[in-house]
Formats: C-alpha cells, structure tokens, sequence
C-alpha cells in the first residue's frame, strides 16, 4: 500500500531558478537559503520516497484567464518544463505517476472535488524549483503528481476547501493498492507581495506563528479567507494554500525534521520545512 | 456594470478579482503571450503595434509604453501576468519593480526587505 | 432583484442543427419534435426573459482531455459558435450577461464549487441548438450565462453534486442586485447510446420517470451514480445531469407549461420541458 | 499499470473512464483535431501519415482504416471524440454508426429505434 513518508513544504521564486543556473548557492546573498537543503537531502538518501505529490500554483504556464482552474490534477506520462517568460532555465522533463494520478483523481470526483484533469500539463518554476532543490543533479528518481491550485484569480478557493482538499488526496493515497513512498511537496508563500504601494511587505510574525501550526495546530490558517490572507501575508503569500494543501494529507501528528527560514530572499519571506508523519 | 457591492480592500494590496480580471482580460493576454520569445521579440519591436495587436485600451498602453506598473494594476494587470513582461521582456528584477512602485530607490526597497527580517 | 421566471430542459442532437439549416421541421420525421416548441416561444413572447442560464455539455469543442474541467462557467463578453467536426452550421455569437457570470462564479467558489472560469468560450451544439429552438431568428433577445459539466471522462460529477450546484447557481441568482428576468436552461438527453453493442438504447419508462421527477420528486435520480445512469439512460443519457443542475435552480415547486416527448431523433429520446415556478 | 480494481460494467456500453481516457489519448487528440476543416482534409489525403503524426499505435491505425467502430473504442476511443471522425470526416451519420456496431442493417437499427418509442 502506498505510504506518505514526508511532506516537504518550501517557497519558490524565480529568482531562485537563476541561482542555480549561475552557480550561486555559497553566494552570501543565497547561501542562509540553500544551506536549508542538504539535511533534506540526506533524508531522501535515506528515506528514498518513489512518487511526489506535488501542490503548486500555476503563474500562467499551463493555464490562462480563457480557462482558469480552482484545482487541476496531472494525469500524464511526463510533464515538460518550458520557457515561461522569467528566463528560468527549463530542466528536463519529469515522469508522471500515471496509476496514482488517475487513482487519486478518480477519488477526488467522487469526493465532490471538482478537479480539471490534465492529460498534458506544462509545469513552472513552482512545480521545478523543489524538485531541484531536492535533487541538483536534475536526474528524477521519483515519478510525479502535480496539483494545482488557483492563486491568480479572486476569490480563492478558501484556506479550508484547500485543507479539506489535502486530506482527500491522503484519503486516496492511503488507498493506492501499490507499494509506493509518497512524498507531498507543498511549493509556494510565505509572506510576500510584488505589487502596488505596498509591494515589498513581508510579515516575519505571521511566517513564523504559521510554520509552527503545521505542527502543533494544522488547522490554524483554515480560519484566514483569501482577503485575510493577502492582509496578513501578502498578495503572493496567498500561495502557502499549497502548504495547507500538503499538510492536509497526514491525518495525524508530524514532527520536524528539518526547518530553515531567512528573509529575503528576492521580495520574499523563503521557509522550508520537511515534515515526518508521526 | 451594476454598482459594486462594498468591498473589503487592503491598502496597498490591489486584489486581482472579478473586476480586475473583466478590465485586465487583453492586458493579460498580451502578457501572457510573453511566455514566447518570438512574442517577446515582437513586442520590443513595435510596442505600441503589439498592445494594438491585443486590443489595449489607450490607457493601458500608455502605462506599457511609460513602465507605468501601478496603473498596469489599476488597468486589470495580474501581477503574475505583468511580471513575465517585466521580468521577461524589460529585464527588470522584483527589486525594479518593488522600487519603481513604492517611490523607493532600488537600494531603499533592499534595505526594507532586510529589515523585515530583523 | 434577479429572477428565476422559468426552467426550459430540452434534449440536443447535432442532427436538429442540420434539420434547422435545411427546414425540415415540417417534414414527417422532424414535426413530432419541432412541434414541442411553438407553445414554448408564446411563453417566450409574454414572459420576455433578459438573461439565459444554461447548463449544458462541451462535446469536444472548448475543451479537450489535456484540460478537462468538471465543471466550468463563463465569464465572457460574448460566446462563439465554431466548427466543432459535426458538420453543424455555425450561429451568431452570443452576448454574454457578464456581470451575472462573474457573480455566480465568486459565489460558487466561496460555496465550495471548484469551477473553471473561462474569459472566452467556444460553445457547441449543445448550447446553441436550444437557443436557435427558442428564438429560431437567431437574434439573441438574450444575455447568456454558459455553465457546462463534465459529460466526457468518467467519473462524472454525481447527480447529487450537480443537484447541488444548481442549487447553489440558484442562490446567487436570487443574491443578484440587477433587476433581471433569469430562463435556466438545461440541455442534453435523454436516454440514448452512441457507442458499443448496446448502441440505439432508449429506455421510454426511465425518461417518463425522470420527466415526472422534475415536478414531483426533483431528487430522485440523484440516487443513481454515474455508472446507474449509464445502466439506465445510455452512455449518453447522462446528459441529464444538465437538468438536474437546471432544476436544483429552483428550491420550491414547479409546474409544467408545456411538455413533449418523442422517440426517436436521431438514436435519442427526445424531451422538451418547460417548468415555472409557483 | 497496476492490477485494475474491479469495475462494473455494462454490458454493450463501454465506459469513457480513466483507463480508456489513458489509452485513447493519442487517438483522441487526433480526432479533436478534426474540429478544423484543414486537419480533416489532411487526414483525407492521407490517413496513415496522420494517424503517425499524431502517435496512433498499430491497432488504434488499423481499426481507423478499417472503420472498425467497436475497437476504435476499445483502443480508448471517446464517442464524442470519434464522433467526430464519423460525421465530419466519414460522413457517416449515427445510424450508420449503430448499424456498424451492432451488425445490423441501418434499416433494422433505424427500426429498433422506432420501436423504443412504443
Ligand atoms: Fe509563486
Ligand atoms: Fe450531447
């Protein structure tokens, strides 16, 4: 039976993307935010997950406004990265979990969650980012899951349609009749914002009260609509509803098993947490 | 349009709702199409036949032509829309665009940032 | 204050198209079907409905399986009828009712419907042809709403979900602060099969139960699953799911101003139904 | 592909789910792909030739030239994707197709329909 060994939640920035093109990761400007990472990597040494399911927001790739999604689901062989107008180096493509995909997906409908399912999907910065945070090498020795969740278009799915979501999907996954370690990446947040007068607003208090209540009270953000949140992290730290997704799929407790966080990196709050079910 | 219902606003947080996304739709558009560099290319090459192209209104195209990032946003620009022409076309960074937006200096809106993590 | 004047569900087959194009409605084969709507049209001319809701399925023309929504609903100036490999003439565009779209589409996400919002849309024959039954000028006295559900890759939406989600389009259709006369349409089956050994399958006693369930027991085929419905209406007999999100509109009783049923057109049973509310 | 779970199925109507949807894909795009009167001229001109461009597997090619109807859909064939192969391209209408899938006579499938009314 499939397992979830792990959910690795982490911010992405384009920014990041050209770091590592160019090298920079001892950089001083960067390295307090990949120093984060190599205990993550020696977990995955050691742990060595199968599949990813990864939870990200779409900035206009995959998707456009002609046909904005609430939810998507991957249900590909592979998934390409491609030019997506940042000039972020693209990486080669990414296998598709196809059985689990279509398992959870089919759970999903009959869960009353209304996913577009994608039998193509082109994934960005906030899908390719973590993987090769995970893995520099750029050689994927997991197959993948992508899931996808609004945050372009008001209103939102809320805090807890996304959380009650993520629980679905842990349902699913629970319920996949094949031996596989699942690993749940939740890409995106915190705090940030990038436009209007006060675009640079970054909120360390709530960052911080909100990576602790992935622990101790995962609920917690379920309270905030989209508004709050935009109030209280920024327009683009709306984007931790992937966090919320990720964290929804362990039913029970989780302990940390390793947490980094440093401001700023580019305009945001950059937080990475790996979360072990307990 | 009917009249709006009242609603809750962020000062200084321009939300990309309904209203926004129905003015914004061609702007969008036309940045969206930046996920292209033969697109991209176009555009440099005739700016203002490329929002044309697009369908811009006159006001949305003069805040292209003048880098006029806040009334892109009050024009119905999503931000993940107009960054793919800032980063992408103008070669600006989120620093660029954080300063020219809040009057900042770009070194001034750096030192803010870092100070948001004391 | 927005009004729901009235429910009109009809079946849709491509071939009504081509017998519109080529005036056959008073040729033998066709009159039992286009005879259904003349007392539909005088409900038309005297209750002048402002704005058309229709429920309906996407047949492979705005949407392919790279991208398929469960549910999707437009938000578009103006919606085109286009080639969609059918061999049906195209219509003229229709105007869209856009400030009611937008509302219905925030308040279906807040009510935890996760739709597909779509700034431009293709419609098919199973938008257009009730229109052209309806106002057979093709001058649209009308601003539309297009809402279409998930006909194509199984699972589908439950009849249940789809129930609900007219309930909920009905709730945000009586919260709209236009003064507006609201026709809800629903569009597809009854019972008929396309595909495999069991094609040209129409099951009478189904359909009448189920004409009879608008009025007297609206929920009553939300106790079948997808596959139930399939077993009973045909593969495409699921298409009745649009009228289950038409009568969901309407959280009181209806009555019937007019009714027709006629089999066959094409391999279909084709119904017509024209509820109001009391 | 994992051992399937047991489905239920119906007899004579098979269901456009996961698994079909997985298999049919490539046979499904080409068949969208004839919504635009150049693509189904191109596949006229040249059946074979399309159905590789698109990535047909053998079957899913053999059953296209042969109008084989029934193991179009068992090669993951969608009924409103093939529809459109039918009646666009083929000119076939859906009793023809009835007829080809049940192994009557168009003018026995036409009758059984008349019959359902009864
Ligand atoms: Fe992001
Ligand atoms: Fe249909």
């Amino acid at each position: 039976m499939a397992k979830i060994v792990g959910i690795l939640n982490t911010s992405h920035v384009p920014a990041i993307g050209k770091a590592i093109h160019q090298n920079l990761q001892q950089d001083p400007y960067w390295k307090p935010f990949f120093d984060g990472f190599p205990p993550i990597r020696a977990w995955l040494d050691r742990v060595k997950p199968d599949i990813v399911v990864s939870c990200f927001n779409d900035h206009g790739l995959n998707f456009f406004l002609d046909k904005q999604p609430t939810f998507a689901i991957g249900a590909a062989p592979e998934y390409r990265s491609e030019d997506e107008g940042w000039g972020i180096p693209t990486m080669p493509s990414f296998p598709g979990a196809e059985d689990l995909s279509w398992h959870i997906r089919d759970r999903l409908i009959r869960d009353e969650f209304d996913m577009v399912t994608c039998q193509e999907m082109l994934v960005d910065h906030a899908f390719t980012l973590p993987m090769a945070l995970l893995w520099p090498e750029q050689k994927w020795p997991v197959r993948s899951v992508p899931v996808c969740v609004n945050t372009v278009l008001f209103p939102l799915p809320s805090a807890r349609r996304c959380y009650k979501l993520g629980e679905a999907i842990g349902r699913a996954i629970a319920a996949f009749p094949e031996d596989a370690k699942v690993l749940v990446i939740g890409s995106g947040g915190l705090s940030h914002q990038l436009e209007g007068e006060r675009a640079g607003f970054i909120n360390k208090e709530f960052d911080l009260k909100f990576m602790d209540s992935m622990v101790n009270d995962p609920q917690w953000a379920t309270q905030f609509s989209d508004v709050d949140l935009v109030e209280q992290a920024g327009n683009e730290g709306v984007e931790l509803l992937s966090w919320l997704i990720a964290r929804g799929t362990v039913a029970g407790a989780v302990k940390v098993v390793h947490s980094n966080f440093h401001i700023p990196i580019s305009n945001t709050a950059a937080a990475t947490m790996l979360l072990e079910p307990v | 349009m009917t009249a709006r219902q009242q609603k809750r606003t962020i000062p200084g947080a321009p939300i990309f709702d309904s209203d926004a996304a129905r003015e914004g739709y061609a702007l969008n558009k036309m940045c969206y199409s930046f996920n292209s560099k033969a697109n991209r290319d176009a555009f440099v090459s005739d700016e203002r036949a490329y929002c044309q192209q697009f369908g811009l209104n006159q006001e949305q195209t003069r805040a292209i032509l003048e880098r006029d990032v806040l009334s892109l946003i009050r024009a119905g620009g999503g931000v993940y829309f107009l960054g793919k022409l800032a980063g992408g076309v103008l070669g600006l960074d989120m620093q660029d665009i954080g300063a020219l937006q809040t009057g900042m200096s770009k070194e001034e809106f750096k030192a803010k940032l870092v100070a948001a993590g004391k």
